[in-house]
């Protein structure tokens, strides 16, 4: 019965590793920057928040724990937040505009450009 | 005698970098490559087992690994990183003189 | 012919380092000199836990004086190359969200390096990385909020400030080594307190304390006078 | 040697190979920063932390800064001169 939080810990680790391994394939089988940087930010996020957790269940301490999640808590924020600085940089720069059929998105993105230039 | 075969792997690399390339940026980065093979054959050449190297106070006859070659290591990666700054400057400098970072472009600064 | 020569020097570079290093016995690291020695005597003579700090700081701190003074010397070397006429030509910065996100990062940032600096005696790390900690906070403040920022919070001025007082007070800490134990950073026994706790291990505090000012105060000039861009001669 | 370090190794000498193998030197640059996360957790298997906390910092965190720093203001300055300016 000691062992039961072991189990719960290997169990969210497995899980994590799972969706590293997701982030990976996406980020390497993606076509397109955008959808690459989907593939990193929430998956990576997800798995980043397993391990921590199970990590902080395996050491089964109060404090290391606590201090564990805390690091946990911190990915938590700092992984969107370089997710959208990272975009919002291709975005500026016209890296992999999205091609899309109507012009409506189009026009949108050559006025927020002059907005931005001028 | 495998981390002897990675370090000299690592060296050879590093050396390669600092003979055989143009750019001057890639040469300092070569540098750091043959620094990081050092201080890699300086953490993996102990070879006693033991614990990390700070005393705990309930257990103090447990047995820890040779802290001598982490003090100097800890000593070498902070003057590696003032090194590679100062190289980088002379860098930007000579940028600035030359016009280039070519190795091939520079030889007339000989005179 | 230039591939040939890089081809010899390298084939004789290696060869000759992995038949020398193939020659190295394996007790080459004797245990019964000084590394016993320190592994024996850490928390005797000097109350810290940390083996690796207590070599840093106590045993070998005159090693340590020699490598805040190349620091120094490095920066020296850097402002005097760098030193035109410079205008600091500022970025307006990431977005909001970036912004705001940091202004609750940065804190604790500076809050981990206080505790690596003050803790070196007790666990893992010292003034070295806490000070490289602290110096990455001027990199946040620079590439994050533009470097006009950071010239308001932290002019030149201030930093070279906060190096000398890390300096002077390495230097002060051996003198009254000097004054109490008679041997130049000393560790007075006075100073010691129990083993383990935080107010222990003597002069390794202080000495820490001085070692991170100076290595981030050194080291955040030394990123500074590198993003600065040069004036245009009119 | 452990499982983990014989993974760990080969990975180890293949990203020095691409460090040194890539023409852009910002892609070198950001190689560098994970040969020296790789090295650091070997540190950590050495039972070595307080290098490993320094390797970490230094060779993945402030020195790529630099590293960027300095290549920026190269690209800059040969941008600049390009168009005809002269000093």
């Amino acid at each position: 019965m000691i062992e039961m939080h072991l189990f719960i810990s290997y169990a969210l680790i497995l899980l994590g590793c799972f969706f590293a391994l997701s982030t990976t394939i996406g980020i390497l089988r993606f076509p397109d920057l955008y959808t690459r940087i989907h593939a990193g930010a929430v998956a990576l996020t997800m798995s980043a928040l397993l391990i921590t957790v199970g990590t902080a269940v395996y050491v089964w301490e109060l404090f290391l724990s606590l201090k564990i999640l805390l690091i946990g808590v911190f990915l938590l924020i700092s992984n969107p937040m370089a997710t959208h600085a990272i975009a919002r940089v291709a975005y500026r720069h016209r890296i992999a505009i999205p091609v899309s059929r109507d012009l409506s998105s189009r026009q949108k993105f050559e006025e927020d450009n002059r907005h931005d230039s001028s | 005698m495998i981390y002897s075969l990675c370090f000299v792997a690592l060296f050879m690399i590093g050396l390669y970098s600092i003979l055989a390339q143009r750019d001057l940026i890639k040469m300092v980065i070569g540098l750091n490559l043959v620094e990081g093979a050092v201080f890699f054959w300086t953490i993996t050449m102990v070879r006693e087992a033991g614990g990390v190297p700070i005393v705990d106070l309930a257990f103090p006859e447990l047995p820890m690994v040779d802290p001598i070659p982490q003090a100097l290591t800890l000593t070498a990666i902070v003057i590696s990183a003032s090194t590679t700054a100062l190289l980088l400057t002379i860098i930007v400098e000579l940028n600035r003189m030359a016009r280039t970072i070519e190795i091939d472009s520079l030889k007339g600064l000989r005179e | 012919m230039k591939v040939f020569l890089t081809a010899i020097i390298l084939a004789f570079t290696g060869g000759a380092l992995f038949v020398n290093l193939g020659s190295i016995p394996d007790s080459f690291l004797l245990s019964h000199t000084a590394s016993r020695f320190y592994r024996e005597a850490v928390v005797t003579e000097t109350g810290a836990l940390n083996t690796v700090s207590a070599i840093l700081y106590d045993f070998r701190a005159f090693d340590s004086l020699g490598e805040s003074t190349v620091i120094f010397a490095t920066v020296s070397g850097i402002v005097l190359l760098l030193s035109r006429k410079t205008l600091p030509v500022s970025s307006a910065g990431l977005s909001l969200i970036v912004k705001r996100t940091f202004g609750i990062l940065t804190p604790f940032v500076f809050l981990l390096s206080v505790y690596i600096i003050l803790h070196g005696h007790l666990s893992p790390g010292g003034g070295f990385q806490g000070g490289v900690l602290l110096a990455v906070i001027t990199i946040i403040f620079c590439i994050i909020y533009g470097s006009s920022f950071d010239l308001s919070r932290y002019p030149p001025q201030r930093k070279t400030l906060i190096e000398t007082t890390g300096a002077l007070l390495f230097l002060g800490v051996g003198i009254i080594g000097i004054a109490l134990t008679g041997s130049f950073l000393g560790n007075p026994s006075a100073w010691r307190g129990v083993p383990g706790t935080l107010p222990s291990a003597g002069s390794i505090v202080p000495i820490n304390l001085g070692v991170g000012l100076k290595v981030g105060a050194g080291l955040a000039i030394i990123f500074y006078s590198m993003i600065q861009k040069t004036l245009k001669r009119q | 040697m452990t499982l983990l370090e014989a993974f760990l190794l080969p990975l180890l000498l293949v990203i020095a190979i691409l460090v040194v193998a890539f023409r852009d030197l910002l892609s070198s640059v950001i190689t560098l920063s994970v040969f020296s996360t790789v090295l650091a957790i070997i540190y950590i298997i050495h039972q070595a932390p307080d290098v490993a906390l320094a390797e970490v910092v230094i060779g993945s965190g402030l020195m790529t800064a630099v590293y960027i720093a300095v290549i920026s203001k190269i690209r800059t300055y040969r941008q600049t001169h390009k168009r005809g300016e002269k000093e």
